[in-house]
């Protein structure tokens, strides 16, 4: 019965966000195609940190390596959007595995701190080679290469629906996954890992494939967001990118499926709006932070699980 | 002799910086029977079932498991061969419902089979008495119902050895005896090695009976046997502990 | 330069680093041994740290040291104060719970940096130091004539700068001496062992947590205002320390002040050394790479305990 | 628009009465022109990326402050095509991604006319694409050279500051020639430093010169010593352009490491925008030499149209602003935004824009322009704007800092800074 609630819950949202294209304003599409990018990072970042209970601060590595693997192959190699997106996808998982196989030998700060420094080693890494990636400065990827089958996906409906269909692929996959053993399997790991693994659960295995997906989300999110606004740079890769995810994911509910969707909502439009109202909206965005960790815990779809809606998956 | 004795150990130790747990202990298992591990605290009890389950690294020694060497393997593989454990202090899922708890346990075998898994895992709550509390919050059960789903976790994993770390510790009167009958019905099933303090229960259950002192193997017998041993009077006598 | 002298100048400087290091990784190091909490505004307060000590300075007329001096005493009671009301306001209320914490001082992290832009400003402003002579240094070498003392072009470092690391040590000190000698360092540590025990002995934590706070804001922004005369103040200041900080803490085990000291010269003097070798990006990349590896390799930190 | 800090608003203030007496005494106000018939219809409305926090916050108000003069200007004098312009401001945050959201929020939600501001170039490059599919004229002040190497679109256009790679070239000459052959380069080791290796060590070897050594500083560095000593002793003249917060630290740990016996110094004035010459630990710039996009100290020679600029955007003789000697201007690059108004302005009266619709006429306006003689519509000096790289071209000057004043010394020609065209943008689409 839940799981019925669940997937009308889940469609419920994919059906609002198709809608919200016809309905809102063009500046609020624009603004919906670049938090469907974004919430797709905040769903990989959430698998390991709200799923697994695995806190990583190096999370923008992944997210860039999907952008640069895209943007660099499109760039340099001249390929087309498929194959670079899948390049960028790829590396964002290598990347993953490798990181994952090193850090995930820490728990805990420790491993936020490895994180952080293997996502630094990484931004120092696209400083380094600025000859190919033009530093922080960042290059373009032409409109005219931005193009998949002759669809030119710079148009704001092309570029909706883009960012729609890969958000709700990355959404109902996540969903399904988290509902499948393998996703139990990660919330057990959570919950008490010397219990998985004493119920024959090979904890570390689980816990690089949770970092592997986790991984290619951000990819998916990186690649996403060079293709679909040209840009790539290294300030993607930078730490401030590590802690948005988490941020989004608190906000909106860690270990929720809605929950990275709702943060990214929110933030972003707190900083919209507060930015219009005044100069000081980073002081607006720090007071509704501390607000909400003192009133909403655990984040707004958490609180609305434990209040209210206790089926919320 | 692998036929007989599921687990054996050979000259198992383990050192804690100088402080010798366990000293060279050589120790079988006889299949589908309950064995009771007794011993005043401190004697390594933990220790051993520790090494055994692969929770410990052991300084020296080795663990066979069916006859197959099992001492480099990580904990989960053992576990995969057919082990189940439960934890001296509770340990489950909080976070999780009592039906999620046990499908969890249930779930590393029959994942891949949804009907299975669902038919297992509302077997074993009904077995053990927590099929209406199914959809609680683990973590809002009381101490008593915790460490009947902690017993409920391993029985869903079909375990060939199950070991319990004083599974009736800080249970009422009441709960042990239930406890007691539900051991007993499990043992047709399964191996049961039992760390037990309340010799009430280890009287009622056991078949078998092994005695630590100090980290070394003491004795091994029946229950009276081990009674009538003069080395264990001897040991449980001078340390007045908790017969 | 020659290679010798080379040597020795970035060793200076990553003894110089390595002293910045542990003036803003100790407060960092104290509040994570005892509250277990990671405080990201941990920067801020170190970046408030330099923004009063140049605001105090530019008040107090008269001799560049009279104004330090009297940053040296305002400033980190000051910036302590204000922790301990931010511990008091939200930290307490949200029981010190780990995640809420991180959201919770991000949001004071903004809170201070905007405020910060506001009141004082996007610019970077110097503080002068209290002295600052430059001290050639020689180098010995067998020349043709034996051994002989040269004077290498550019080797040399500032009084000023000797000053910090000595800073650092005197420091370093007095911090030992509260945290064993004195019944305030027996209560904290009481608190870091076993926080209900703590409690049960009669120890009141919610205070202790207060002062442990302000103590660790007050030592950032105590190395702030020495490392202010170096570098400058600005209100974005804040971001490296915190990183690096952090890092040392982690790196010398948890709330070990020995482990604190050691990573912070190792990761000051690879900094250093390692820079001699390589190109500046590329000594960058290698020596955070190996700071992440003995992390990977000693997950526990250098001096840090097998943690449950 | 949002209310400025307050500081600015006060400057903003103080800085319109003086510019516009300094307008009626030179006669440029034209009187004729009312502001009532302007009013009668709706605003120009341009949308200005501001740096007003993060890294660029320092320039952002400083650009906020001479845009605010520009448009005082502008709508005294009647506006653009009889229409008060209105400055609709956004914080970009110093940020690409937001910088790009910014955009969109101009195009879509405030419906601007044209885009127009920031300096740093991973704002500009993140921004371009969006400003490309939007189809919104975007003025960029940023002195990169993102423009004119081709990278961007036909709807981003800098036609108010010279690029990086023409400054650069400009001074290989007199450096040359009058500071040494033999050049080590300080530089970020990032896109902006690695524009100034490249053009300036070509155009240091066309000169005769070499670069005997590249010294890549990683950016977020704080302390400096260590990389001195890779600082070859042959070594005639040190070229830095630091930039960021650690500025003042480099240039003080530049001193201790020389102590009495140093090479020539040229730096960009650009490490130290924002910062008084004469703060402490700046004493070893004495004698060295900076370039300045415009020069921050008044000369004795400063033109008119300069000296009326000044007074417009409210800097004293020292660069700094007048009600707060301790603010100091971004001088060298700001006069960027006040100039690239009047390219607006010009283009859309060339182009009689009416409306949204005509944002492409008004791309074609400008890039028909070529000479813009030297007035108070370009105080820095005559420009001249290439419309096939969109991309405008000045004089440069070199100063030396004698007894804590920056003083010109050379005036590098339009001519000195001219390269080949790298693109032209006039080829594609709208």
């Amino acid at each position: 019965m839940d799981w019925t609630k669940s997937n009308a819950l889940h469609i419920g949202t994919l059906v609002v966000l198709f809608a919200l294209f016809f309905i809102l304003p063009a500046y609020h599409v624009g603004a919906f195609s670049r938090i469907m990018v974004l919430a797709i990072y905040a769903i990989g970042f959430n698998l390991l940190f709200g799923y697994t209970g695995l806190l990583s601060l190096g999370h923008a590595m992944f997210f860039a390596a999907g952008m640069y693997g895209f943007g660099l192959s499109m760039n340099l190699g001249g390929l087309s959007v498929l194959p670079a997106f899948l390049i960028g996808v790829g590396a964002a998982g290598l990347l993953a595995l490798g990181a994952g196989y090193l850090a995930l030998r820490t728990i805990g700060v420790a491993f936020m701190i490895v994180t952080l420094m293997f996502a630094q080693t990484f931004y120092l890494v696209i400083l380094y080679y600025g000859e190919y990636t033009r530093g922080d400065e960042g290059f373009i990827i032409q409109q005219t290469q931005r193009q998949i089958a002759g669809i030119d996906l710079t148009t704001e409906t092309a570029r909706y629906f883009t960012a729609f269909i890969l958000f709700a692929v990355c959404f109902l996959a996540m969903a399904r996954l988290v509902q499948r053993p393998f996703g139990k399997r990660l919330i057990a790991i959570r919950e008490n890992e010397e219990r998985a693994r004493m119920l024959g659960y090979d904890v570390a295995r689980l816990k690089l494939a949770a970092l592997v997906v986790s991984g290619l989300f951000s990819g998916v999110a990186g690649a996403a967001y060079a293709l679909l606004f040209g840009y790539v740079g290294a300030s993607f890769a930078s730490v401030q990118y590590s802690i948005f995810p988490l941020l989004w994911v608190l906000l909106g509910g860690a270990g929720t499926t809605v929950g990275p969707l709702i943060g990214v909502i929110f933030m972003f439009y707190l900083i919209d709006i507060s930015s219009g109202v005044t100069n000081a909206y980073m002081l607006v965005a720090g007071l509704a932070l501390v607000l909400l960790t003192l009133f909403a815990p655990q984040g707004l779809a958490g609180t609305l699980r434990k209040r209210a809606l206790p089926w919320l998956p | 002799m692998a036929a007989m004795n599921i687990l054996e150990t050979k000259g198992l130790t383990k050192i804690y910086g100088g402080l010798q747990a366990n000293t060279d202990i050589d120790f079988t298992l006889q299949r589908n029977a309950i064995t009771a591990l007794i011993g005043p605290n401190g004697a390594g009890k933990s220790t051993f079932v520790g090494m055994v389950s692969g929770r410990t690294t052991p300084t020296r020694g080795k663990v066979f498991f069916e006859g197959q060497d099992i001492s480099t393997l990580p904990a989960h593989k053992r576990m995969q061969l057919g082990m189940a454990y439960t934890f001296q202090i509770t340990s489950i899922f909080p976070g999780l419902t009592v039906e999620d708890n046990v499908a969890l346990a249930a779930g590393r075998k029959l994942a891949h089979d949804k009907a299975a898994h669902a038919a297992k895992t509302a077997a074993v709550l009904e077995k053990i008495g927590l099929a209406e509390r199914a959809d609680q919050t683990a973590a809002d059960l009381s101490y008593g119902h915790q460490r009947v789903l902690e017993i409920a976790m391993g029985l869903a994993q079909d375990p060939k050895l199950f070991i319990l770390d004083e599974p009736t510790q800080g249970l009422a009167e009441g709960e042990v005896d239930a406890f007691v009958t539900l051991m007993r019905s499990m043992a047709e099933e399964t191996t049961i090695l039992l760390i037990e303090h309340n010799m009430r229960v280890v009287t009622d259950t056991a078949d078998h009976v092994t005695v630590l002192d100090q980290g070394r193997l003491l004795a091994s017998g029946s229950f009276e046997e081990i009674h009538a041993d003069p080395a264990v009077q001897a040991a449980y006598l001078g340390t007045t502990a908790d017969v | 330069m020659d290679f010798g002298p080379h040597l020795m100048l970035a060793s200076l400087e990553g003894a110089v680093i390595s002293a910045i290091l542990v003036l803003t990784a100790m407060g960092l190091s104290i509040v994570f041994g005892v509250m277990r909490v990671v405080n990201v505004a941990h920067g801020e307060f170190f970046m408030l740290g330099a923004v009063f000590a140049w605001a105090v300075t530019t008040m107090i007329s008269g001799h560049a040291a009279l104004g330090f001096v009297a940053a040296l005493i305002i400033v980190p009671v000051l910036v302590g104060a204000i922790a301990a009301g931010v511990d008091q306001l939200i930290l307490k209320r949200i029981d010190y719970d780990v995640d809420r914490t991180i959201v919770a001082t991000i949001g004071v992290l903004y809170i201070v940096q905007q405020s910060t832009l506001m009141l004082y400003g996007p610019e970077a402003r110097p503080v002068e130091p209290p002295f600052n002579l430059r001290l050639a240094l020689p180098w010995f070498e067998f020349g043709e004539n034996g051994f002989q003392m040269i004077w290498p072009w550019g080797l040399s470092v500032t009084t000023y700068k000797l000053f910090v690391i000595g800073a650092a040590i005197v420091v370093l000190g007095a911090l030992w001496l509260v945290l064993t000698r004195t019944k305030i360092g027996l209560v904290m540590r009481a608190t870091q062992q076993d926080r209900d025990m703590a409690q049960a002995f009669g120890v009141p934590v919610g205070q202790v947590y207060s002062l442990v706070f302000g103590l660790g804001a007050g030592l950032a922004a105590l190395g702030a205002v020495l490392v202010v005369p170096i570098q400058q103040a600005h209100y974005l200041m804040g971001g490296d320390p915190l990183l690096l900080a952090f890092i040392v803490v982690i790196i010398g085990g948890l709330g070990s002040l020995p482990g604190t000291v050691i990573a912070a010269l190792l990761i000051g003097m690879s900094d250093g050394i390692i820079s001699v070798f390589f190109s500046p990006t590329l000594a960058k990349i290698i020596a955070t790479f190996l700071v992440a590896m003995v992390l990977v390799f000693r997950p526990q930190g250098l001096m840090g305990r097998v943690a449950a | 628009m949002k209310n400025p800090p307050k500081i600015s608003r006060r400057k903003t203030l103080l800085g319109l009465g003086a510019g516009a007496g300094a307008l009626a005494t030179t006669g440029v106000l034209p009187g004729s022109l009312g502001f009532a018939q302007a009013q009668s219809s709706a605003p120009i409305k341009i949308g200005f990326q501001k740096h007003a926090t993060g890294i660029g916050a320092a320039y952002g108000r400083w650009y906020d402050t001479t845009t605010t003069a520009a448009v005082a200007r502008i709508n005294e004098m009647g506006g653009i095509n009889g229409r008060p312009v209105e400055i609709i401001t956004e914080d970009d945050a110093t940020d690409p991604g937001r910088g790009a959201e910014v955009l969109e929020k101009f195009a879509n939600q405030h419906e601007v006319d044209v885009a127009f501001g920031t300096l740093f170039s991973h704002v500009v490059i993140g921004s371009a694409p969006r400003a490309g599919e939007l189809k919104l004229p975007y003025f960029v002040v940023s002195e990169g050279h993102h423009v004119a190497s081709g990278m961007l679109n036909r709807y981003t256009l800098q036609p108010g500051i010279t690029d990086v790679k023409s400054q650069v070239i400009s001074m290989a000459p007199f450096v040359a020639d009058n500071l040494g052959k033999k050049v080590t380069m300080i530089y970020p080791d990032f896109a902006f430093g690695h524009d100034h290796r490249d053009f300036f060590s070509e155009a240091i070897e066309a000169q005769g010169g070499e670069v005997v050594a590249k010294i890549a500083i990683p950016p977020t560095e704080t302390t400096f010593t260590r990389y001195f000593p890779n600082i070859p002793r042959e070594t005639e003249v040190i070229y830095h352009v630091m930039v960021g917060p650690a500025v003042l630290t480099f240039v003080k740990e530049m001193g201790e490491f020389f102590g009495p016996s140093r090479p020539e110094i040229f730096g960009f004035i650009d490490s130290l925008e924002a910062v008084d010459i004469q703060s402490p630990g700046l004493e070893f710039l004495e004698g060295t030499y900076f370039w300045e996009g415009m020069p921050r100290h008044k000369q004795a020679n400063e033109s008119e149209a300069a000296s009326a600029y000044r007074a417009a955007v409210g800097v004293n003789d020292r660069g700094a602003a007048i009600d707060d000697p301790a603010n100091v201007a971004t001088y060298a690059h700001m006069f960027g935004c006040w100039e690239t108004l009047n390219v607006i302005k010009a283009g859309m009266e060339a182009a009689d824009y009416q409306g949204p619709a005509d944002r492409t006429k008004l791309i074609e306006a400008v890039e028909a322009m070529t000479e813009m003689p030297e007035s108070l519509d370009h105080p820095q000096g005559d420009k001249l704007f290439n419309g096939k790289t969109h991309q405008a071209f000045g004089k440069q000057f070199i100063s030396k800092v004698s007894d804590g004043n920056l003083e010109v010394v050379h005036t590098a020609s339009i001519e000195d800074g001219l390269y080949a065209d790298e693109v032209d943008y006039t080829t594609q689409s709208f």
